[in-house]
């Protein structure tokens, strides 16, 4: 067999490749499927909200309650009030499709602004950002959310607000720890030398070209996490409220059957959770590493 | 000097398979070299032109990433010899279809294991090396004192810690580090770039090995600092007779230091011999671009004979797609109608044009 | 809970330069750290108190009225119960009345039970504490070994399906998979006795361990620890100190082990505290484990403040200590950080 | 913990029994002694004595450690307790009870047992009445006017006006005067509260690291030994996991079984279920205070729409039965001749168009432009299906008659504000635990409109009124019996509320426990005639 070099060495044509081909065949697969999840979800949003269920996921059977999956036209069976699981399915992510946003969005708007504070300004921004940052940390997560529930209302809205709100610190200091990086290495006081607005320098060189792929993947988590949060909620009795269906309140009133064998009204949704955390999660990580442009061999 | 060669490097090839251009980079292409006992090895080029990844090749630090070396490094020193390359190949394996490259398979836990196996009791021992920017290289959650030390006792066995210590301390004198005692339990951090450098010398020199490779050794500190290190190397020299291969792109280094001199262009030596040939102020070197960089470094002479100071026109090579002939054609203010043809058609090889002095140029063959 | 990157603020190279700096220079820096982080502690504990009260006296709900439950309510038997009592209607005021008590070290009595909340906390406390390191512990036990390995030779036929499996089981509802593992374990398999404490000595380990493992695999921990460790441990083998420690021909493992692991591995547990107490209130509810979360969760309905108090204090002192520990260890490490 | 509204005041019970005298020493019954019971409780008690004590736990766990000066018997007669006997002065408003002799109080550490004194009734009475004593009982006891220590065994009631089967009411638990810390009166802070003594037939033995309860059979209990050695009561947060629990002898028995439980534990031969009908029922509350609730012929309406048979049959799997008024069917003052409304949509329409209601284009029943469209406020309940499903049913049925029911889940407190305090609701779903079932006087009178008070939906009828007042004056049970139907009657008719079942409770245990009597809601009161065969004793 020839060496490499040989080869190498006989080859003088070079081919560039279409950029999906420069990348990791994991990560592209990583980023497939995430992106497979988020259409998914978007669509069933969509269908969700268009209307177009093959049942009313509403229209209650006394007659057909914790039916399994297949009962006479139900795909994926009946939940606890003979209600059609595949259209509360459907129609459950529209429990988090929204709020999952808020939170996301609180999460890193509030984030970035404290972590560029934090990061840019320095000094005294920088003491109050870490004081607050560590006061939310400090926080019973659950505790907290229970009385602010009972101080409104259990409304999924509130929830998200409140998640977001105690992810704040994390994309704070992740921003501030790669701003702290880049002044270190000089960059930001080179670009102030040469005059470059500090706008530009924030938003563009500091947010767009360094922070977007921390931002990204905090994103990603934050919807898996929202998902996460609602059901734990939803077990204690604080989640979506019946008659909305979500994904966490299906699995709870579901798993109250699951020690007497009907095993599918819990396990469906939860499968559903899975994939679809999974998706955000893989898209994280495949995202990183196609803009961190990590090598694998 | 004795003539025994130390280390001879043939036909050194280290590629990097980019995924992207689904080609092999060529950063060092059939490089030979070789360097006797004692004697100080000057390479000298562009940045780019392949001198520090010749210098990795060596040390066998081309591990992860897609790099891939053939060739063969040999190195001999008190009683044992080693080929550094011995069967790498059997780690990579190539796909191609139709002349073009698909993947390149590397099996990195293995290659690593091997080289592991091919430097065991070299890598520290025999040979040593500094880096460029020092700062960095030093392990900055451990104190110089504990990294020399280790290096220290890494090498001789047998030695108590205290010894070490002892010998530790005195390299940190020898490389004229103030008040050593103290110095000893900083970490990196507390130090300036000159210092670390100096760090980084005393702890490649502590176990005296019979190689030392510097990359760059001064880039990244200013003049004076720069100044400093570079006597300290000679007068380490003089003192220790340790052979040095000398990397950097500042000729007046290399000038200053180097007993015999490469000088490399796009991943392969254009030139080679012994240094008062080549880059000695009167030498007439030979290689256009050796004469080019020559021209390029201040000094009265040029000065004096060209008002100005003269950069070498048009960009490094692009180590992908190397021309079939000489490299250098594209920016070469020398070629003569007689030779073009050649030139643009075949690569000249490296012939010896003059005791120990090879040029790689049609300009001299005939 | 994505919070793992955050106590990544520090720097690693140094910031200025420090000509002469005395021996033993791990020490002071320390000392520094300790008292920056009592002091920021102390001025935690005061704000997380004052919005947890606030909080608390906002939603509504008279904390005294689970005394008059299953009474013939009327308004003025909720005015008398205060009476009673001696509390006062305004809010500063009773908050005023629980700081000082926290300051003469006294927590109050519960409302509820009347019994003083210190021996309470203490008592659930520890159990929780079981709870909530245990499952670290599991969490870094399975995590570590994928995290290095598919840091040190990228993803292969070996780590990726670990990892794959990692991701499967902590993007699972912790709840949910609690009762999985109990209909399996104790249901169908029999394996395990039910309820904490109705084991009878020898057994009650055995028990322990489902809601620990539920808790230490549960709720995206693993995924993201793995992703962490392998994050920071592909970094640092990418550093250039690691490079000279192979020229001199040193253990790589050696020199990245604070960097690459040491930090993470503190940093994780510092971060994932507060994270997983919050996880216990389900696990605990769940396997009937009697441990803090259960009490919050009880005290949050009856609106029993000395005790939520009591718990946010005790809930931010664990965070701290967490907190602390990473930097001391950070400091240790690193006495640079200590300048920053 | 189970979220229910408790308007706990005193048992009634039929006319007395005999004294029956009953001496110290171990029981005659020949039943074996030993064993250990442990129950699944739904959390952990608050406090352990009688006074403070609010909750079902409590109140399930004092039963086992005190006595009354009177009981109940599992006929409802009241038998002798701690007084052996008692007369009634002819006015009805003196009532002298003498002590029984001998009775000790559970000792203390290292403590010899105390006798039991009159001292220890007047001392309970005066911490029961005591302004700074936190307690449901003492508006119970507004009609007694002094208490009078004869002597060490015999003391004298004189109540301020003759009261109605007064007697019943002297069941309250008796606390020994050595035992709060605080001789004057009782907190929760007070260590009492925590390791109460009694005369009961089980005295604390402790409260392990896992806050179960432990009892220990009282070796003098004055009726005699009690069979089973040890009662432990443990705490659960998941009735799922309770359930289990039992499945896996992890506890011997569950007071009260969740429904969707039942047939599982059915099924297992292992286990009896025994039904007792606790004295309460489930209703949607209507706010009268809203225009459209207002009319009667609406509420009407809404009850004949829901199908409550359907409901009790696929959600409780039948077990209970439907009212049809404002009492608990077990009890006296229920009337049977009232039959619940039937299920009836079409009358149920019929009713609202006579109400002036139109179907508009959505299906929706308007009144001059007002959508028929209502706010339903339920309190959350931790893993409480049985409530949603009833509240989504609910929801569909009146939606068939073209009524718009909106859903509103709220925080247990919270929702307690909205209904008792601000009347910010259109219809509630709760259930009433009654243990006087014949008193609904704070239910429907309109004196109890107001803030915090019972009548939250704010009904005002003047004939009700006028029912309840005499009822609350008349001294004549058979008279009493009489008005109560009637008001049974009217309020069916009104339907403040639509009244719709009394679900029968299910203590779920091990067969290994023997002669199981079960009190209403006491539950415990019989426990110390249990007992378990020695091969059952483990």
């Amino acid at each position: 067999m020839k060496t490499y070099t040989q080869i190498a060495g006989e080859i003088g044509e070079v081919s560039s490749l279409p950029f999906w081909k420069r990348y990791d065949v994991v990560d592209l697969v990583y980023v497939g499927y995430g992106l497979l999840i988020v259409t998914l979800v978007v669509a069933s949003y969509l269908l969700g909200s268009l209307n177009l269920l093959p049942r009313d996921p509403q229209e209650l059977n006394l007659e057909l309650m914790m039916a399994p999956p297949g009962t006479s036209g139900h795909l994926l069976g009946t939940d606890f009030m003979g209600r059609d699981m595949l259209a509360r399915l459907i129609v459950g992510i529209q429990a988090y499709f929204l709020p999952g946003m808020l939170a996301i969005s609180v999460a890193l708007l509030l984030g970035t602004l404290f972590g560029v504070l934090a990061g840019y300004r320095g000094g005294r921004f920088d003491r109050v950002i870490t004081y607050v940052n560590n006061l939310i940390d400090s926080f019973p997560r659950l505790v907290l959310i229970l009385l602010v529930i009972a101080a409104f209302k259990p409304d999924i809205y509130v929830i998200m607000l409140v998640v977001g709100l105690t992810n704040v610190p994390v994309v704070a200091s992740l921003v501030k720890g790669k701003i702290l990086f880049l002044r270190e290495k000089n960059f930001i006081e080179a670009d102030i030398a040469l005059g470059v607005p500090a706008g530009t320098i924030i938003l563009k060189h500091i947010l767009w070209h360094n922070c977007r792929s921390i931002l990204i993947i905090q994103a990603t988590l934050g919807m898996a996490e929202a998902i996460l949060m609602e059901t734990s909620l939803s077990y204690l009795g604080f989640g979506v409220q019946e008659p909305t269906p979500s994904w966490g309140n299906m699995v709870q009133s579901g798993a109250n059957y699951l020690m007497r064998g009907s095993f599918w009204p819990s396990t469906t949704p939860a499968l559903a959770i899975l994939f679809t955390i999974l998706g955000f999660h893989l898209l994280g990580d495949g995202l990183n590493s196609i803009l961190e442009g990590r090598k694998r061999v | 000097m004795t003539n025994e060669a130390l280390l001879s490097v043939e036909g050194l090839r280290t590629y990097f398979f980019s995924r992207g251009k689904r080609a092999f980079i060529r950063s060092v292409d059939d490089v030979s070299l070789t360097i006797a006992q004692g004697e100080t090895l000057g390479v000298v080029g562009e940045s780019g032109s392949g001198k520090s990844i010749t210098a990795l090749s060596v040390m066998g630090l081309i591990s992860d990433g897609p790099g891939v070396i053939s060739g063969s490094i040999k190195f001999k020193s008190n009683g044992m010899e080693r080929a550094f390359l011995q069967d790498l190949d059997r780690f990579v394996s190539v796909e191609t279809t139709e002349g073009r490259i698909m993947s390149v398979k590397k099996d990195v836990p293995a290659w690593d294991r091997h080289v592991g196996q091919l430097m065991d009791g070299i890598r520290g021992r025999e040979l040593a090396m500094i880096f460029q920017n020092p700062k960095s290289s030093l392990n900055p959650f451990t104190t110089i004192g504990k990294q020399i030390t280790e290096a220290i006792r890494l090498h001789s066995d047998g030695m108590t810690e205290q010894e070490a210590k002892e010998r530790a301390l005195a390299w940190l004198d020898r490389v004229k580090i103030d008040s050593p005692r103290l110095r000893f339990d900083n970490h990196p951090y507390g130090l300036s770039g000159g210092m670390c450098q100096r760090v980084m010398v005393a702890m490649a020199l502590a176990c005296e090995p019979s190689l030392l490779i510097a990359d760059e050794p001064t880039t990244g500190l200013d003049a004076t600092i720069q100044a400093k290190i570079v006597d300290l190397l000679a007068e380490l020299k003089s003192e220790l007779g340790t052979a040095i291969m000398l990397i950097s792109h500042d000729i007046g280094i290399i000038a200053r230091l180097a007993d015999s001199v490469a000088v490399m262009y796009g991943g392969t030596v254009v030139e080679s011999g012994p240094a008062r040939d080549i880059v000695t102020r009167n030498a007439a070197s030979k290689h256009p671009y050796t004469a080019a960089l020559m021209a390029s470094i201040p000094s009265e002479r040029n000065i004096r004979e060209k008002k100005q100071l003269q950069a070498i026109e048009g960009d490094v090579l692009d180590t992908i797609n190397i021309p079939a002939g000489c490299r250098f054609f594209a920016r070469c203010n020398q070629v003569t109608d007689g030779i073009r043809e050649k030139c643009e058609r075949r690569e000249p090889d490296l012939r010896e044009i003059a005791p120990r002095h090879r040029v790689r140029c049609w300009l001299y063959f005939e | 809970m994505i919070g793992l990157w955050r106590r990544r603020t520090r720097n690693k190279y140094g910031v200025g330069e420090r000509p002469f700096q005395v021996k033993l220079s791990a020490i002071r820096p320390i000392a520094l750290v300790l008292s920056r982080e009592l002091a920021m502690t102390v001025l935690l504990l005061l704000g997380v108190s004052l919005v947890v009260f606030t909080i608390l006296y906002f939603s509504p709900g008279d904390p005294f009225s689970v005394l008059l439950e299953g009474q013939l309510s009327s308004d003025d038997a909720q005015k008398n119960v205060r009476e009673a009592l001696g509390v006062s209607r305004s809010w500063y005021a009773q908050y005023w009345s629980w700081l000082a008590g926290m300051f003469a070290g006294n927590f109050g009595t519960s409302i509820r039970t009347g019994m003083p909340v210190l021996t309470e906390l203490v008592r659930t406390g520890l159990n929780t504490l079981v709870l909530t390191l245990g499952s670290l512990l599991i969490t870094l036990l399975i995590a570590l070994p994928i995290a290095l390995y598919s840091a040190v030779r990228g993803i292969d036929r070996i780590s990726w399906p670990l990892t794959m499996f990692a991701y499967v089981i902590s993007a699972l509802p912790v709840f949910w998979l609690g009762y999985m593992v109990i209909y399996f374990f104790t249901h169908k398999l029999g394996l395990f006795p039910l309820a904490f404490g109705f084991a009878s000595g020898g057994r009650k380990w055995l028990y322990m361990l489902l809601p620990i493992f539920v808790l230490g695999i549960g709720n995206g921990t693993i995924s993201e620890v793995i992703r962490f460790l392998r994050q920071e441990m592909s970094r640092v083998m990418a550093e250039d100190y690691i490079r000279t420690a192979k020229a001199k021909g040193a253990s790589v493992w050696r020199h990245a082990f604070k960097e690459g692991l040491l930090i993470p591995v503190t940093e994780i547990i510092a971060s994932k505290i507060p994270f997983i107490l919050g996880g216990a209130v389900i696990v605990e509810q769940v396997f009937n484990w009697p441990g803090m979360g259960r009490m919050a969760w009880q005290a949050a309905q009856d609106r029993d403040y000395p005790v939520i108090m009591g718990i946010a204090i005790l809930t931010a002192v664990i965070v701290r200590l967490g907190s602390l520990f990473q930097s001391v260890i950070y400091v240790a490490v690193n006495p640079r950080a200590s300048k920053e | 913990m189970k979220r229910i509204l408790v308007v706990l005041l005193l048992i009634v019970a039929a006319p007395l029994a005999f004294a029956s005298t009953i001496e110290a020493g171990p029981r005659k019954d020949g039943k074996p002694y030993g064993g250990g019971l442990s129950y699944g409780e739904y959390g952990r008690p608050a406090t352990l004595d009688p006074i403070t004590s609010n909750e079902m736990i409590s109140l399930r766990l004092t039963e086992l450690i005190f006595n009354g000066l009177v009981g109940i018997n599992e006929k409802q007669e009241i038998v002798p307790e701690l007084a052996e006997r008692w007369e009634r002065s002819p006015d009805g408003r003196v009532y002298t009870f003498h002590l029984r002799k001998a009775v000790t109080w559970h000792p203390r550490e290292g403590e010899e047992p105390k006798p039991f004194t009159a001292d220890d009734v007047i001392f309970t009475y005066k911490i029961m009445t005591h302004p700074k004593t936190i307690t449901p009982l003492k508006v119970r006891y507004e009609f007694i006017d002094t208490v009078e220590k004869l002597d060490d065994s015999s003391i004298k009631f004189t109540l301020k006006r003759p009261i109605l089967n007064a007697l019943a009411k002297f069941s309250f638990k008796i606390i020994p005067k050595h035992g709060p810390a605080n001789p004057n009166y009782l907190t929760r802070d007070d260590p009492f509260v925590q390791n109460p003594i009694g005369t009961g037939p089980y005295l604390l033995k402790n409260v392990t690291a896992e806050r179960e309860i432990v009892l220990a059979a009282n070796e003098n209990y004055f009726k005699g030994r009690p069979h089973i050695d040890k009662f432990t009561a443990k705490p659960f947060a998941d009735q799922n996991i309770m359930t289990q629990a039992l499945m896996f002898n992890a506890i011997d028995m569950i007071v009260l079984v969740n429904p969707r439980d039942i047939p599982e534990i059915q099924g297992d031969k292992r286990f009896n279920l025994q039904p007792y009908n606790a004295l309460s029922y489930s209703f949607f509350g209507y706010n009268a205070r809203n225009p459209l609730l207002a009319d009667k012929r609406v509420r009407t309406a809404f009850t004949h729409a829901v199908n409550r048979q359907e409901m009790l049959d696929s959600f409780f799997n039948g077990q209970g039965t439907i009212i049809s008024g404002p009492f608990a069917p077990g009890s006296w003052a229920y009337n049977l001749d009232v039959q619940p409304l039937a299920f009836d949509p079409e009358k149920a329409k019929a009713l609202l168009r006579e109400a002036g209601f139109t179907p508009g284009a959505d299906g929706i029943m308007q009144k001059d432009g007002k959508k028929l469209a209502l706010s339903l406020k339920v309190p959350i309940e931790k893993e409480s299906e049985a409530v949603k499903r009833v509240v989504l049913a609910f929801k569909n049925y009146l939606k068939n008659i073209g009524a718009d029911i909106r859903v509103e889940f709220k925080e247990w407190q919270a929702w307690k504000e909205d209904v008792f305090f601000e009347h910010d609701f259109d219809i509630i779903f709760a259930s009433w635990v009654f243990d006087d079932s014949a008193d609904i006087s704070s239910l429907f009178h309109s004196g109890e409109i107001g803030p915090w008070k019972n009548n939250f939906g704010g009904y005002s009828n003047t004939e009700v009124d006028g029912l309840i007042n005499e009822s609350k004056l008349t001294l004549d049970h058979e008279k009493r019996r009489t008005i109560n139907r009637k008001l049974h009657a009217i309020l069916a008719d009104e339907n403040p509320y639509t009244f719709l079942w009394t679900l029968t409770n299910y203590a779920g245990y091990h067969k290994k426990v023997r002669r199981v009597a079960i009190h209403p809601y006491k539950f415990f009161s019989y426990a110390d005639d249990w007992f378990m065969e020695e091969k059952d004793q483990k």
